[in-house]
């Protein structure tokens, strides 16, 4: 098998949205919410409840996909671990615009209970654009679903553009993420 | 005929919103089912539309483009060739001699062209995907084409408008009680075309992350979702035709096909997965061996 | 594979027909639990800013800050808890921990923002909403990390006391002592309270840990009077301590009574880092504690120190003030003893006179003066020299000397501080019946509560609202208080109420001695008129700056005769103070 | 307790201690252990090997591996300790004994450093990734100050003495 | 890897693993040839971190390294220092900590019921379970003011008394799971394809159990009764009545059993507990926390978790701080040692049901 790149290894262009459809199109993303079923960090634990009977995200239109190719939103449920934080760049960059970034917890804030960790980051708006920031260790069903409708009044309103930051600001982000990803075997860009 | 290209399309597009209506009833039903209140029975549409409108940046080649084509054009196909209302001209679709034959061929045409753009992708979960899809076909399309064998037979048609037709005169002819054991073939290797749960082994999000779709997004998705919700429409309208009767108005045709789509969902949240090749060795016997019985009772009838 | 197991699953289906019991958050609310750990609120009030909270957080998510309008005052520092939610865990060992548990949690959960830098708070004072409610996590004083409950003194029995001059208060034991210093929380607070800013958490926390020989060595970095002290500081730091607000404050005099208590010898104990002597000399007016302070650490300094002292013994007032079951004698000595082993020149019986003073300020490059204040305010009311009046100071100094005093049967102190208390308390121990009389209530005396408690067990009676009229003779050698009664009248907000006589009504008391302690005065007859002069004078008290220097270049005073509090810890802290502005003195760079 | 006794006669024994009716604390060399833990195995009854722990001694310069094995009849569990020098952790792989070890080895060489000949694996990442700094979990690796260098702090704390504070204040009140 | 053999990554951003942990694989076809476990995505360096906090601040930190069930660790955690600290703690907080840490075994088990369903791809009794495990949440929440992380069990006893009502309440929720439970069964434990895809799944040598440290649910579904609360009873264990369930299977199928009876079994010391909870106080004064110093000295102490044996080994060098804190969660060697071993020869498709049925539990194997 001949050894294929499967991946663009060059800077993405400029993404513009708009056009006619603009007022629908928010309308229907803000209400077919689906979520990349990566548990990053502890705050995994709440989001079962989160979508399972009791709470039913599914109601707001919300569901976990497997693979990022087809989902729209990335939480991140907690901390993140400078491994994980590879991946999960790599699972970001792999999901289509346009895309969200919901944290979870104190710890993408400023570090919460692992500041002083030399494997977890602290600054996750560093690394990755974030919409919408949740607190609390961790933060229950109804913050996270709080949360969410706090994501969809941004979408409806076309104000949740971190997607459009990420490619614009593209260098500063890899610049940071590179700091701590000493070994960076992974494509420039893979999306 | 353009007209009937005209009426076609427009059945068509009936067809995939029924499909997603019904997807949309069965989110719900599932939801009850899981003590929780589900989504709207809308979601499907939102869900499309906006996979619709997504960007999408991931290039794999052009069989990779044109496979979620290749499953729409035979989920289409499919669909535009089961008469979804009898002596209808206008929902009548291109029914033809012998097109159950064709039928049955572009059903497996929407799977290979999948095969193909699937493996395009390079992800090593679509691959596995897709050999599990290829051998499950292999698995379900045995009893069902003893089952449409026993209906050719017996109607001694090859069209579905024969059989349909063979059916008229009460609920006693239909098929699934003048043929109960290729009727219960055909439905058990429905569930396998449905890819309801205990046969479910192609996208398997457990085993293989989402199977052969894995690289799949945004417009290609879109695509695969409303070919899936036609497919699927159009096997409910072709079960319909050969076992339950056909339909004889619109409100009938709608009738059945939900009591068709209520089958696989009987079955499909109460199972877990068989693994691949107990789901295959299941196929060949259980409901080959049932279908054989008719098959036998048939011939020997003769 | 049955086919019983092929159909009993398809049983689930009887789920559908069952209400679903999905809970419609967000569209409607959803409260939490009553002691659920949702986010924090704080009564500003109630807090005083001690920083426990900090100290205790794990994930370092709580810092102090100053906040507009919050002034620091008596016990409280003026800081008030931040929070930031983007380290917070939500455990609440912040609550847990508050002393006065002003800081506690709602029930209250959800916060979502858009930027990240929405999520550091100061709680009651950043309006978010929630601070009222009532629900949520709070401190149960019983079940907390905090321990509000002092280990009791064990004291003699009031009847054993009037025995006996020996010393009423037992001392902790060991373990005792080390279970009450591990109370503290080590805010800190209380260095705002001591005027001698001693090391408090630092001593009580080496106390705890059994530490004793490093905790005297940590309360003679500036206080080598610490015994005393332990016994008998006004401890105006336990009326700042963090603890004090909701349950007793650490008590931190019997910590120290404990911890010097322990050691006979402190030359052993106390490690001394003396200075190169220098060839500079200082004389010091009074060996009370300010003068032996100063001498200690100036003798420490490699100064040459002389003290000079009117009294046969040195302590000052501690000597002649205090009654020996308080303070007894061989405590003085032990820690007279070791400042003098410091190689401080001590001159005993030498009243400084204006010829003296003369003499002293040619002998030496500095002069410090800590007379203390020895002669006694009188009553101002006719027959007042009435031989039966005694004054208490004269009265204490003479019992401390044992020279012999008469006070009979039955006495009366007019007055309501200490030295009122402790006239009255040796009153009792010669079998005198007491009854203290005092112009204002019992909650205005500025005698230490645990004073006028003790007085009362031994059987004193404190009478209220008293106002001398005259002194009259009476038959059989005793003497008559013609005395009015006051009432209280207000004076506003912030100033204590003031006695005012009702006129017409008369009362007398028939008793053996009416002892006068309604304070002392300074006797400055000493300075010669050319220093005199010089030297500013403010009501009865002689002026220093922050240094302890008074207007005349040179002469430094402290203790009573220069501050207005008049107890042995600000005469201390006098001392040492005025010792670093002699030591800038003589190197010529006073600021 | 006789076990105790039986290790006596046959090993070097530097240190014991019974900290429960079920736990038992045994300090040998480095000599003595693997022979030691084959004699608890065979003979004594520990057939399980609970795991191994490493413990940095910086002061001593030593760091002290525990090797914490079970009996299932007796219900007992018994702690073999051994020090090593810290300078230069080098020890043996006890993983022919029990196969769990390799993992519990390769962690402890990748947390502290120690060295353990004949492992076949211990070289490999298993926790971290691309690490650059000491072994994290020695004692001298100031994890806060890496954390802070690495992944910054977003709102600096003020960090008040409020003790150095108060007595400031003191002082301003004094000068008034 | 031969030409044939594919390399497959089974997570960490994948819906069939437990957790965010990876499995490599070799495939040929559709059968595992080579497995190895990657760990290291949640590690925090809790064992490094506790090192420089005091010992009460690291009470909201042991609670994090199993998130599922965070009661065992604090436990756990607790006795350690009580046993070096020298505290004794009152009956009362024995039966409280008992009840707190079988009600966290039981929802962690309520919820695993499901998770086996639901790693084979049966998604209805998963929402069930996660639903059901809920009300459990609600009685923690109640009784401790934290859903998921408790920090409820301290040195010296327990944080809070139980609230007024409290024993009624569980008592009802009891009920409740009980009612429901047939309904489980009738979906999972008699279902023909769960039986048809577990029996015989995972089938573990016996003689692994003891060579490599197996404990827990893996090691009774191997007939071995290995349990640390009848082993090594801890807290109010000694008192109640119970015995230790095993099955003959090693297998997938035997571990459902044993766990399915352990919800029987927790069902039924809970209210064992709640009929004999002592009166009296819950909680012993600690020393001031601030600067609680732990004499010399190290320890071992463990309790059964869901997965098997939970240890913490603590060594103080007497200081305010720990010198090292070893947590040893049964995963280690579950996921790291036995999965590696036991996925080879097994179907791609069921390296889920394998992870689940072996509660593989990342954050406790890397901490």
């Amino acid at each position: 098998m001949d050894k294929k790149n499967y991946f663009l290894d060059e800077k993405p262009e400029k993404l513009t949205y708009g056009g006619v459809f603009r007022k629908i199109d928010d309308w229907a993303r803000a209400r077919s919410l689906w979520v990349v079923a990566y548990g990053t960090g502890c705050g995994s634990i709440e989001l079962r409840p989160t979508f399972t009977s009791r709470f039913d995200a599914e109601r707001l239109g919300m569901r976990m996909v497997g693979t990022p190719r087809q989902a729209d939103v990335l939480i991140i449920s907690g901390y993140l671990t400078v491994k994980t934080l590879k991946r999960v760049i790599r699972v970001y960059e792999q999901m289509q615009s346009p895309k969200y970034v919901v944290a979870l917890g104190a710890c993408p804030i400023n570090g919460g209970m692992y500041y002083d960790s030399y494997n977890a980051i602290n600054q996750l708006d560093l690394y990755l654009p974030v919409d919408v920031w949740i607190t609390g260790c961790m933060p229950r069903p109804e913050a996270i679903l709080a949360g969410f409708k706090r994501l969809q009044e941004l979408i409806d309103s076309g104000r949740a553009d971190g997607w459009k930051k990420y490619i614009e600001n593209l260098d500063w982000y890899r610049e940071n993420q590179r700091k701590i990803i000493k070994n960076w075997k992974m494509p420039n860009y893979n999306w | 005929m353009w007209s009937k290209i005209f009426y076609a399309f427009l059945t068509l597009l009936g067809g995939i919103a029924y499909g997603l209506l019904l997807g949309g009833i069965s989110r719900k039903i599932t939801a009850r089912m899981q003590n929780r209140r589900g989504p709207t029975v809308w979601q499907n549409f939102i869900d499309l539309w906006k996979l619709f409108r997504k960007k999408t940046a991931v290039s794999h080649g052009v069989m990779f483009y044109l496979a979620p084509m290749f499953r729409l054009v035979g989920g289409a196909g499919t669909f535009l060739l089961v008469p979804i209302v009898i002596d209808s001209p206008y929902l009548s679709n291109f029914s033809f001699g012998g097109d159950l034959i064709v039928i049955m061929y572009f059903m497996v045409l929407g799977c290979l062209g999948m095969a193909l753009g699937a493996a395009e992708s390079g992800h090593p979960h679509a691959p596995i995907g897709v050999t599990r899809g290829l051998s499950q076909m292999a698995g379900y399309e045995l009893p069902f084409v003893i089952s449409v064998v026993v209906l050719m037979i017996a109607d001694k048609t090859a069209t579905v408008e024969g059989i349909v037709r063979a059916q008229q005169g009460g609920i006693l002819h239909w098929h699934l009680f003048t043929h109960p054991f290729a009727a219960a073939a055909a439905f058990i290797s429905l569930l396998g075309m449905m890819t309801s749960y205990p046969f479910q082994v192609v996208l398997a999000p457990q085993e293989i992350a989402v199977g052969p779709p894995t690289e799949y997004s945004s417009t290609f998705l879109s695509y695969m979702f409303s070919g899936r919700s036609v497919f699927a429409m159009a096997k409910y309208l072709l079960f319909m035709d050969l076992f339950l009767g056909g339909a004889g108005s619109l409100l009938e045709a709608f009738a059945k096909t939900f009591l068709v789509f209520l089958w696989p969902l009987f079955i499909t949240n109460v199972f877990p997965r068989f693994r691949l090749e107990q789901s295959v060795r299941f196929f060949w016997t259980w409901p080959t061996f049932i279908g054989l019985v008719d098959l036998l009772r048939i011939s020997l009838m003769r | 594979m049955g086919l019983k197991e092929v159909l009993k699953p398809l049983g689930a289906w009887r789920q559908v027909a069952r209400r679903p019991h999905t809970i419609l958050v967000p569209q409607r609310q959803r409260e939490a639990a009553e002691r659920y750990r949702g986010f924090h609120v704080n009564d500003l009030e109630k807090c005083i800013g001690c920083g426990t909270c900090t100290a205790v957080c794990p994930n370092d998510a709580i810092d102090m800050v100053r906040v507009p309008g919050i002034e620091p005052k008596k016990g409280d520092s003026g800081f008030r808890p931040r929070i930031d939610y983007g380290r917070c865990c939500w455990c609440g060992l912040c609550v847990d921990s508050c002393p006065t548990m002003s800081l506690r949690m709602t029930n209250e959960y959800i916060w979502i923002r858009d930027v990240p830098d929405d999520f550091v708070y100061i709680p009651g004072y950043d309006i978010k909403g929630f601070e009222n409610k009532e629900k949520g996590y709070r401190k149960e004083k019983e079940h907390s990390f905090t321990h509000y409950h002092r280990v009791p003194m064990r004291e003699l029995p009031p009847e054993e006391r009037v025995e006996t001059f020996a010393e009423v208060v037992l001392g902790y034991a060991e373990e005792e002592a080390r279970r009450e210093a591990d109370r503290c929380v080590g805010c800190g607070l209380c260095i705002a309270g001591c005027p001698d800013r001693m090391h408090i958490p630092d001593y009580i926390r080496a106390i705890a840990s059994g530490e004793y020989e490093r905790s005297v060595n940590i309360m003679y970095e500036n206080n080598p009077f610490a015994e005393l002290c332990g016994k008998v500081c006004t401890r105006r730091c336990e009326s700042y301590c963090s603890l004090g607000h909701e349950g007793d404050p650490v008590a931190i005099r019997w910590l120290k009574r404990f911890a010097t208590e322990r050691f006979s010898d402190l030359k052993q104990v106390i490690k001394v880092k003396k200075a190169e002597p220098k060839d500079k000399s200082i004389g010091i007016i009074g060996a009370g504690p300010g003068g032996l302070t100063a001498a200690y650490y100036l003798a420490l300094r490699g100064y040459r120190v002389t003290v000079y002292e009117a009294m046969p013994e040195p302590g000052g007032m501690t000597m002649a003030g205090i009654p020996k079951y308080r303070f007894p004698f061989p405590s003085l000595k032990k820690q007279v003893d070791f400042i003098l082993s410091q190689g401080v020149d001590l001159k005993l019986n030498y009243f400084v006179d204006q010829e003296r003073f003369r003499r002293l300020m040619k002998e030496h490059d500095a002069i410090y003066i800590g007379v203390g204040l020895m002669k006694p305010w009188t009553l101002g009311v006719p027959g007042e020299d009435h031989p039966n009046v005694i004054y208490a100071i004269d009265y204490l100094r003479k019992v401390n000397f044992n020279e012999p005093v008469e006070i009979g049967k039955k006495v009366v102190v007019i007055g309501g501080g200490d030295v009122a208390m402790d006239a009255a308390r040796v009153s009792r121990r010669f079998g005198a019946e007491v009854i203290i009389a005092y112009r204002r209530r019992k909650i205005d005396m500025p005698a230490d509560h645990e004073e006028i408690e003790g007085a009362e067990e031994e059987g004193v009676e404190i009478w209220e609202k008293i106002i001398p009229l005259r002194v009259e003779d009476a038959p059989e050698g005793r003497v008559k208080l013609v005395y009015g009664k006051a009432k209280m009248v207000d004076q506003g907000p912030g100033r204590r109420p003031k006695p005012v006589l009702i006129e017409g009504e008369e009362y007398e008391l028939v008793v053996d001695r009416i002892i006068v302690a309604i304070g002392q005065q300074a006797d400055l007859s000493f300075l010669p008129p050319e220093v005199a002069e010089k030297i500013e004078v403010e009501r009865g008290r002689i002026k220093v700056n922050h240094r302890q220097m008074t207007s005349y270049p040179g002469i430094f005073a402290g203790g009573d005769v220069a501050n207005r509090v008049a107890d042995a810890i600000s005469a201390i802290a006098d001392g040492l103070r005025a010792v670093k502005g002699i030591e800038l003195y003589l190197q010529g760079s006073m600021d | 307790m006789e076990i105790l006794e039986r290790l006596r006669e046959r090993f070097e024994v530097l240190e014991e201690k019974v900290q429960r009716d079920d736990l038992i604390f045994v300090g040998t060399t480095g000599k003595n252990l693997i022979p030691m833990l084959v004699y608890l195995k065979e003979y004594e009854g520990f057939k399980t090997l609970v795991m191994i722990s490493c413990v940095d001694w910086i002061e001593e310069g030593k760091f002290q591996l525990s090797y914490n094995l079970w009996a299932p009849k007796q219900k007992k569990n018994i702690i073999v300790k051994v020090f090593i020098d810290r300078k230069q952790p080098n020890f043996t792989t006890i993983y022919r004994i029990w196969p769990q070890a390799e993992v519990y080895e390769r962690e402890i060489h990748e947390m502290f450093g120690v060295n353990f000949e004949g492992n076949p694996t211990q070289g490999e990442e298993l926790i971290l990734e691309d690490w650059d700094d000491i072994p994290p979990m020695r004692r001298d690796f100031d994890t806060l100050k890496y954390s802070m260098e690495k992944f910054g702090e977003r709102a600096p704390k003020s960090r008040i003495n409020i003790r150095r504070e108060i007595s400031e204040q003191y002082d301003e009140w004094r000068r008034k | 890897m031969s030409k044939k053999e594919v390399r497959l990554f089974i997570g960490p951003q994948h819906p069939g693993v437990t957790g965010n942990m990876s499995v490599e694989v070799l495939l040929k076809g559709d059968t595992i040839t080579w497995a190895k476990t990657h760990i290291g995505y949640l590690h925090r360096g809790f064992e490094k971190l506790m090192e420089r906090r005091i010992y009460i601040k690291s009470f909201p930190l042991v609670c994090r390294i199993c998130v599922p069930e965070p009661d065992t660790n604090e436990e756990n955690f607790a006795r350690a220092l009580e046993e070096l600290g020298g505290i004794d703690i009152p009956e009362r907080a024995k039966w409280i900590r008992t009840l707190v840490l079988e009600l966290s075994r039981l929802q962690m088990f309520i919820m695993w019921y499901g998770g086996i369903a639901g790693s084979m791809g049966l998604s209805t009794p998963v929402q069930w379970g996660i639903g059901d495990r809920d009300y459990i949440l609600d009685l923690f929440e109640e009784l401790t003011g934290g859903r998921i992380y408790h920090i409820y069990i301290m040195p010296g006893g327990v944080r809070k008394d139980l609230p007024e009502g409290f024993e009624e309440r569980v008592l009802k929720v009891m009920d409740m799971i009980e009612r429901r439970l047939p309904e489980y069964d009738e979906i999972i434990m008699e279902n023909a394809v769960v039986q048809k895809r577990l029996k015989g799944l995972a089938r573990i040598p016996k003689e692994w159990v003891d060579e490599m440290g197996l404990t827990g649910p893996v090691a009774r579904a191997c007939g071995f009764p290995y349990d640390v609360r009848k082993d090594h009873p801890y807290e109010a264990y000694p008192y109640l009545d119970f015995d230790v369930i095993t099955e003959e299977g090693c297998d997938a199928w035997a571990m459902l059993l044993v766990r399915r009876r352990e919800i029987d079994l927790s069902i039924n010391l809970i209210r064992q507990i709640i009929d004999r909870m002592p009166g009296g106080e819950f909680q012993v004064p600690l020393p001031n926390v601030l600067y609680w110093r732990i004499p010399p000295g190290e320890t071992y102490v463990k309790s059964e978790a869901t997965r098997g044996e939970f240890g913490y080994y603590v060594v103080s060098d007497g200081s305010d701080k720990p010198r090292r804190v070893h947590v040893n969660g049964p995963s280690f060697v579950h996921g790291i040692t036995l999965l590696e071993r036991l996925l080879v020869g097994q179907n791609i498709a069921d390296v889920a049901p394998i992870m689940v049925s072996l509660q593989t539990c990342p954050p406790e194997m890397e901490r």
